[in-house]
């Protein structure tokens, strides 16, 4: 589990309204390679916000947002750039339900990043053992349970080769006995290095594999620290009353 | 110009009636027949020399003027009259006179009605977007009397309104009356009233403006009604136009003697083909129209000139 | 709002125009922008271009030419010399007409078909599908032909109703049924209808008291006062109290008959023979015109109406020899009665404040009356049994989709039946029942359009048939009708989000 | 904690009850009858008023349908047989009329010896719908569906085979464009190419290259002009036609409609609500009357392809609407998803959202296919001679002057036949679509 | 929890066919004023159909059933007057969704009591605090979670203050955290001394505040015990095997 002292992503004074509501402010926040980072906070501090600002699913209003040495801004070919290098995951999966799970990773590399058919299937193959439902390939993704949709939907971005990996609460759908497969699935990710930033409120997963837990509210970052010290020694009230909260429940 | 489009395609795209009986409607076999499709076929064999490169477009009274206008037809030949803003306002030229017919009224004889002045109050089927009802509008206006009309879209649903009783009378051009009575179960029960409320001359039309393809299909009907004075008949025809005759005029119209062919633009044989085709004025009325189709109408005003009627061709020269 | 926006650092490139989503939408819309121009002012071009050479202008002067066709069916006052504008306001109106009564029809229809179509009794329900999808999968045009026709054979001819025919007038001989349509009593309105106006008015707001009350009271105290009684009561007790009261004082005043031209001490019966031609004045829809007619009618007499606007006016044209017989109200003194009339020993009755004109069989036809045309109401059988079909079907679905669970609800809680439906299923299911009804409305008023297949005379028969066909003006004609359809949808379709919105649930 | 009430027994049961039979009247086919039929009097009433009402329909038609006489050849033979054989004053249909008519009723005037011309079109629009109805059909075979178009224009024309050839290949210049530029150049610029191409290479070459190829390598069947279309034939043709046609417009114009590109959505809603708000039948008259004004002089075509025209572009607003349901339909994620796996707008269209979208429109677009052929009937008034025109043409011969009934009940059943086996298909896919089978 | 002599509710000898299904067999129940009955058995056994038949909402075709002293007949006038002294709350809540929370609490007091308006408001406002629910009193159901939504259901059912309540199975559409809110609010209830008849596989629920368990299969009651009997020590095969079933669960 490295961290190298190359930048992954930059962050810098980045503010977004939703028509006058202010909902992410000043955010400052620089992410390195290899690094993994769980963000945390209260329902509406912004959190979601923030991670699908990174690729551009939502666009800030003022500051730079800097991936990889791209900056994000109007021009569609960085942003085509940027959304091949970040791979990102979603709170309900939203595989393509009228594909099968194989098809589903093959399409991107395919009509994105234009791989041959035949090439682009041994990737998918290879990424779905890793999550390991090699054996459902040829399956619709309604036929799968939520866990394995949820593995699927990682298997999918990790087809598209991302430097970076966005999750947006990846497994609060989840009935608990599924939620174990996907965290696993995840930790596995992190070992390999991959930089991932990771809405959750999982603190176990927090606590195993994350660098550095983020704590937003209010659409401000309130507090960052490395897991052990975030958990055992929260400095702001805000921290404390949230730990307090979502620990004790 | 239209005769040149008319040649290059092959095929004269002619406007008829939807269904009227003797006058314009298919057969068990779609081959379409009547007076008026008679004309259709004469003109397609003057211009082309085959009677059967007919396109026909069956075309309602809403429709044939713009039909016409547009280009999408070359000839109109479906019982429309000439008056004078149709000529003029409407831009068309008429080609002549192919029926001289006259608005009338049916009625059930139970009625008892002797003149269409004793209407007062009666119920009137008409057929809507036609002259006719301008006609009955202004009748009845003139003689200071009521009625109620009732509009109807075709000739087929005003006889089955008429027979079951809807409208006490039926009124259209005359000819057309004697078409329907004759198709009706009793036709004796039936009479059609001596006054005739207007003129109606019905013939063939085109577009104003382009006068050769006028001039076509004038002489092509004046052709046929001066075959029928001049005793040239679909059986003789070929055997007249195989050489001079006597009759100079018959020469010159059946293109054995003289170049009026050339003249408007059409081969020497043109007259014979059209004549061919379906036979002189007369004979394409008797074959339609006459007392021997259950149509059955007496020439009248139609008879040639020579025989009291207003049927009349200009010279040949 | 306030955004800092990162100002692009090196200027303006080409390129963004087409990479920058900023600009690449401005882009997207400026062509599709001049592409619509573009294709818009190649079919101006092209029309102006056609027209020149067909030698038409655009002009809606023909509007205020003289029109020359008569029209049966009219609800305001039209002839042959009339204007095709007012052609075509008559062929609005008959187009509203049948809309509206459309409308009101297939919603009765469709109600009762959708509910009958749920029944438990297996043969109701089954016979309400075979009408549902009878009309629904057969086009509507058929029916309306069927159904013309249908009526046209079906019903006996005037004729029939003759001494020795087999029809006769049903209602106290006050309604025939022909196949040239229905013919039923037309109302006039005598003295004392404003009275009855006033009433009927009073009893409205004496409803909505009543109500309010209703309401009122039970919040207060809990009691439920019958309001569906209440409200029956309130509307027909006062009116029918008023309508009797003025029956009884001013029906019985009699008037006389005044003709000219004629010796004292005659009959009408007798002026009736000794006159040429009968022109009678009356003002129309008023009391004495009915009552004259009335007495002409029943002496089997031949006549036409002068129509005038006052009293005064019709002792002038009488004076003036326009009319030679008229009936003046009681209130006239007999001064002013004209010069040289005389009062025939026939007096009238003066009505009471509403009297209804029976139709009588006349020469041709029935006449006086109101007369409801065959082709007005097959095309309103047709359109609303057609349109009835869908409505039956929304209807049920209204009902099926509140789930059994509710009305269980509704009754565990102890609420009976009738107040279940009105409480709790009906509120629900008319928020899916609506919507798909104004838009069958919508369906329907736009399928009036048929009209032609029965001549009745609608706006696109008058307007859009034989004015285009009668002065070539098909443009400007065809603008306008589009026009009047593309308003009046527009307003069914405001309507309809209108409620939508209003009546939308609210969710988390 | 439990004060339990001395009376309280504990129960157990030894053996258990078996199934018993329900007590005499409600059981069978009595129950039935009780239940269904005389319910408590408001049922009793209604049933005796159905059985009244079905007795009084079936006594009135049914002699006539049945003692209805086939073979005669006009109207007034029929009512000789009629007043020989039946006793005076019944009625009987003169089902002779159909046995002579029934090819025009059914192709119009196409001539005879070619019938099986537009029934292998039939054959092979169905074959060609195939697999866009049923999703477990191969893929490959959506190429017949995008050829049978051109197929079947040329089996029901006839003429040179060139014509929907060289048609076709404007479809393919514009796919080829597209392919060559839209790395170059970007799917903007690409797309536009896509479409302006083709567009120019019909008004300017399509024609020619045609000819020379039909001049280069003749192969044609005989031609059949559109004057000859008529029957359930041509509402065939106009119906189908209108929804193949409509569809990729109804595509457009729904994404439109969805756009949040001010002018763009503008446009689609005024068209879709400019054409929705008019009846078919005025638009039907501008085709016949208008068209030709708005086209540059001189141009001029069938009828029947200007109908198809105006019908196309109703359907087509239909379509949208139906198809933006199906948009609406599709949850937000699917959307972020294809973004964020960097799809660009029209790749995520056509292989996330449309696919998804238009197989939950199938009913619904099935459902406008059934009103527009009921409308189909609507052409009768400018002439074209659709069932109910030849009807009218048939009745104005002198042989079956004054025949009504026979024809229209015949047109009635065979529109009935067609439209209530299609919407039974379109309710059988709503369920299965509600079953969310996948 | 006082349970006294007073019969509430007697059904003797009770059957009932669907068509020719025989759901209900001989049944034989007494309940007493105050008791509290809880109905298990698997699914399918008849506990829903005999529910509905003590308040008619299902029509018994032999055997008496006779609810505080009033015999249930054909006889619209002993069932609308069962029905107001019968409280029902069922599985979906059956709010009605286009009135709000109060006006849903208020509608059988005011059409059926015709107890005045701000008179049925009050006792409403009583039932919601009682449920916990006062302040949702102006949303629409749709706008609260299942767990504030069959507490309303309970709250409206009180509003009629019925004598006796029936649950069919009011917590098996719900989330596990929302089961909770709902059970206390019945148990509480049953501790104010309410007559109640819950259908319900909450065994915890049934320990705590039953009187009687009845155990049905097959249309039939097997066995009925109090509860600490009837979990520790169940007397029949049937008892054993779902017992044992339900609680290895
Ligand atoms: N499209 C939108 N328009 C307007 N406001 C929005 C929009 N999307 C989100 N918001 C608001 O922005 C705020 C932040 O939303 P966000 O989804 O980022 O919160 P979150 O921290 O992810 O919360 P949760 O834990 O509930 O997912 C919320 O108050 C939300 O209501
Ligand atoms: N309306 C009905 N018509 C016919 N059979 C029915 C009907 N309602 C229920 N049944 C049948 O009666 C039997 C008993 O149903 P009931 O709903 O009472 O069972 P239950 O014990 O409540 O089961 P569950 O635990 O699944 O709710 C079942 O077999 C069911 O299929
Ligand atoms: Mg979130
Ligand atoms: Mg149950």
């Amino acid at each position: 589990m490295q961290v190298s002292d190359e930048v992954a992503i930059e962050i810098s004074n980045m503010n977004k309204w939703y028509g006058s509501f202010h909902v992410l402010r000043d955010i400052d926040l620089t992410v390195y390679q290899g690094e993994r980072i769980v963000i945390c906070g209260p329902s509406g501090s912004g959190k979601s916000t923030l991670i699908r600002c990174i690729n551009r699913l939502e666009e800030h209003q003022s500051g730079r947002i800097v991936v990889d040495g791209t900056e994000l801004s109007s021009d569609l070919k960085n942003i085509d750039k940027i959304r091949s290098e970040v791979g990102m995951c979603f709170q309900h999966f939203n595989l393509f339900p009228h594909l099968t799970i194989l098809e589903n990773c093959t399409l991107a590399p395919i009509w994105v990043r234009k791989t041959p058919k035949r090439e682009a299937e041994e990737i998918a193959m290879h990424f779905l053992e890793k999550v390991k439902i090699p054996d459902q390939a040829h399956k619709y993704p309604g036929q799968l349970s939520g866990g394995q949709q949820q593995r699927v939907a990682i298997a999918r971005s990790l087809c598209m080769k991302p430097r970076i990996m966005l999750f947006d609460e990846p497994t609060s759908a989840l009935d608990p006995e599924m939620i174990k497969e996907v965290l696993d699935t995840m930790i596995e990710l992190a070992e390999e290095g991959m930089t991932m930033l990771c809405v959750t409120h999982e603190m176990g997963f927090a606590r195993q594999v994350a660098n550095r837990v983020i704590f937003m509210d209010q659409g401000q970052i309130v507090e960052q620290n490395e897991p052990e010290a975030f958990f055992n020694s929260p400095q702001s009230d805000r921290t404390k009353l949230f730990l307090s909260q979502i620990l004790g429940h | 110009a239209t005769l040149d489009e008319v040649k290059e395609r092959g095929e004269l795209n002619c406007g008829v009636v939807t269904g009227l009986a003797g006058f314009g409607a298919p057969d068990a076999n779609g081959v379409w027949e009547g007076f008026d499709v008679s004309v259709c076929r004469a003109v397609a064999a003057a211009v082309l020399g085959d009677p059967t490169a007919v396109n026909f477009v069956p075309t309602t009274g809403q429709t044939r003027f713009t039909a016409l206008a547009s280009g999408e037809i070359d000839l109109l030949a479906r019982n429309t009259t000439w008056t004078f803003s149709r000529d003029t306002d409407l831009k068309f030229d008429f080609a002549g006179v192919n029926y001289y017919d006259g608005q009338g009224f049916i009625v059930p004889t139970e009625l008892g009605v002797s003149s269409a002045k004793d209407l007062d109050g009666a119920t009137v089927c008409i057929q809507t977007g036609t002259t006719t009802e301008l006609n009955l509008a202004d009748f009845f206006r003139n003689n200071n009397i009521s009625y109620e009309p009732v509009p109807v879209e075709t000739n087929a649903e005003a006889q089955q309104q008429y027979l079951a009783g809807a409208c006490d009378a039926y009124t259209t051009d005359a000819s057309g009356l004697a078409a329907t009575r004759a198709t009706f179960e009793n036709p004796a029960d039936h009479v059609i009233l001596p006054e005739i409320i207007s003129k109606e001359p019905l013939g063939p039309l085109v577009r104003h403006g382009d006068n050769e393809w006028g001039d076509i299909v004038r002489w092509t009907l004046n052709a046929l009604i001066a075959a029928e004075e001049y005793g040239v008949t679909s059986a003789n025809v070929n055997e007249l136009a195989a050489a001079p005759g006597t009759n100079p005029e018959v020469n010159r119209l059946l293109g054995t003697e003289g170049e009026l062919g050339a003249m408007i633009g059409l081969e020497n044989d043109w007259a014979k083909n059209a004549i061919a085709a379906g036979g002189n004025y007369g004979e394409i009325f008797e074959k339609n129209i006459g007392e021997n189709t259950p149509i059955g109408l007496a020439r009248g005003l139609n008879a040639q000139w020579t025989n009291g009627g207003l049927i009349y061709a200009p010279p040949f020269r | 709002m306030t955004t800092t926006s990162d100002a692009p650092k090196a200027g303006f490139r080409p390129s963004q125009l087409i990479y920058d989503t900023r600009y690449r939408s401005m882009t997207i819309q400026v062509i599709a922008f001049i592409a619509l121009m573009l294709g818009l002012s190649w079919l101006v071009s092209n029309t102006i271009a056609n027209l020149s050479a067909l030698g038409k202008d655009f002009d809606f002067g023909f509007l205020g030419q003289r029109a020359g066709y008569d029209i049966n069916q009219r609800l305001i006052d039209y002839d042959s010399s009339s204007s095709h504008g007012r052609a075509a306001l008559v062929g609005i109106l008959n187009t509203l007409l049948i809309a509206v009564l459309g409308c009101a029809l297939a919603t009765v229809v469709g109600v009762l078909a959708g509910v009958l179509r749920l029944s438990k009794n297996w043969l109701v329900a089954n016979l309400m599908a075979v009408y549902v999808e009878g009309f629904r999968n057969i086009p509507v045009l058929l029916w309306i032909l069927l159904i013309f026709a249908l009526m046209t054979e079906a019903t006996p001819q005037p004729r029939d109703f003759r001494e020795g025919g087999d029809a006769s007038m049903i209602l106290g001989d006050s309604v025939a049924i022909t196949n040239r349509g229905v013919f039923i009593p037309a109302p006039a309105w005598g003295n004392g209808s404003m009275i009855l106006l006033i009433v009927l008015v009073l009893s409205l707001v004496a409803v909505w008291g009543w109500r309010r009350y209703a309401h009122k009271v039970q919040e207060d105290t809990g009691r439920i006062l019958p309001i569906g009684w209440g409200t029956l009561g309130l509307l027909i007790v006062p009116l029918a109290v008023a309508f009797l009261a003025l029956s009884a004082t001013s029906g019985r005043v009699t008037q006389p008959i005044y003709v000219t031209g004629a010796a004292e001490g005659t009959s009408l019966a007798d002026f009736g023979a000794a006159q040429q031609g009968i022109n009678a004045c009356a003002v129309p829809y008023s009391t004495e015109s009915l009552n004259l007619r009335r007495a002409l009618r029943a002496e089997g007499l031949r006549f036409n109406v002068v129509d005038v606007t006052s009293a005064e006016e019709a002792i002038a044209a009488a004076e003036e020899g326009r009319c030679n017989i008229l009936s003046l109200p009681a209130s006239t003194e007999a001064a002013t009665v004209p010069a040289g009339a005389v009062a025939l020993s026939d007096t009238i009755r003066r009505g009471s404040p509403v009297q209804f004109e029976s139709p009588v069989l006349g020469g041709f036809n029935f006449e006086g009356g109101l007369q409801l045309r065959n082709s007005l109401i097959a095309l309103w059988l047709a359109l609303s049994l057609y349109t009835g079909a869908f409505i039956a079907e929304n209807v049920r679905g209204g009902i099926l989709s509140v789930s059994k669970g509710q009305t269980e609800a509704a009754f565990a809680l102890g609420i009976k039946p009738s107040r279940t439906m009105r409480l709790v299923i009906l509120p629900q299911a008319l928020r899916v029942i609506i919507p798909p009804m104004i838009s069958q409305y919508l369906n329907l008023t736009k399928n009036s359009s048929l009209a032609i297949a029965v001549g009745y005379m609608d706006v696109r028969s008058t307007l859009g048939g034989i004015t285009i066909n009668q002065t070539g003006k098909e443009l400007e004609g065809m603008l306008l009708l589009g026009l009047f359809y593309l308003v009046t949808s527009l307003i069914i379709s405001s309507a309809m989000n209108l409620y939508n919105s209003r009546v939308k649930l609210k969710e988390r | 904690m439990s004060d339990t009430h001395a009376q309280t027994v504990s129960y157990v049961r030894e053996t258990m009850l078996p199934e018993a039979e329900p007590p005499v009247g409600n059981r069978g086919a009595l129950l039935w009858v009780r239940e269904n039929l005389f319910s408590g009097w408001l049922n009793i009433l209604l049933t005796l008023v159905s059985l009244y009402v079905i007795w009084w329909a079936l006594a009135h038609t049914m002699p006539w349908v049945f003692r209805g006489i086939w073979n005669a050849g006009s109207l007034s033979e029929c009512r000789e047989i009629r007043d020989a054989t039946l006793p005076e004053g019944t009625s009987a249909a003169c089902w002779a009329v159909l046995s002579d008519r029934w090819q025009q009723l059914m192709f119009g005037f196409y001539p005879r010896e070619l019938y099986w011309r537009p029934v292998l079109a039939l054959v092979i629009f169905l074959a060609a719908i195939a697999p866009v109805l049923f999703s477990h059909m191969p893929r490959k075979a959506l190429w017949l569906t995008a050829a049978s178009p051109f197929v079947m224009f040329w089996l029901l024309w006839g003429g040179s085979v060139w014509f929907p050839v060289s048609v076709a290949l404007g479809f393919a210049l514009g796919w080829a464009a597209w392919r060559a530029l839209a790395p170059l150049a970007g799917t903007l610029i690409a797309s536009i190419v896509a479409v302006a191409l083709p567009v120019v290479y019909w008004l300017y070459s399509a024609g020619t290259l045609a000819r020379e190829l039909d001049q280069a390598m003749p192969l044609s069947i005989e031609y059949v002009p559109s004057q000859d279309f008529g029957g359930f034939m041509l509402s065939f043709i106009i119906g189908i036609a209108g929804i193949i046609l409509s569809l990729p417009l109804g595509i457009l114009l729904a994404l439109g409609r969805q756009s949040d590109l001010f002018i763009i959505n503008k446009i689609s809603v005024g068209f879709i609500e400019i054409i929705r708000g008019v009846p078919l039948i005025v638009w039907l008259f501008t085709a016949s009357l208008l068209l030709n004004y708005f086209l540059p002089p001189g141009t001029n075509f069938d009828l029947m392809l200007r109908v198809i025209i105006m019908v196309t572009l109703f359907a087509a607003a239909y379509i949208a609407e139906v198809v933006r349901g199906g948009l609406a339909a599709l949850p937000k994620g699917q959307y972020e998803a294809a973004d964020a796996l960097g799809l660009d707008y029209w790749k995520s269209m056509r292989l996330i959202i449309l696919p998804q979208a238009l197989k939950i429109s199938i009913p619904g677009i099935v459902n406008t296919f059934i009103g527009l052929f009921k409308d189909t009937t609507l052409v009768v008034f400018i002439g074209l001679l659709d069932p109910i025109g030849l009807s009218n043409a048939i009745r104005a011969s002198t042989e079956w002057n004054g025949i009504y009934w026979e024809l229209f009940v015949f047109i009635g059943l065979l529109f009935f036949i067609c439209c209530f086996s299609m919407s039974r298909y379109s309710l059988y896919l709503e369920k299965k679509l509600q079953r969310g089978h996948n």
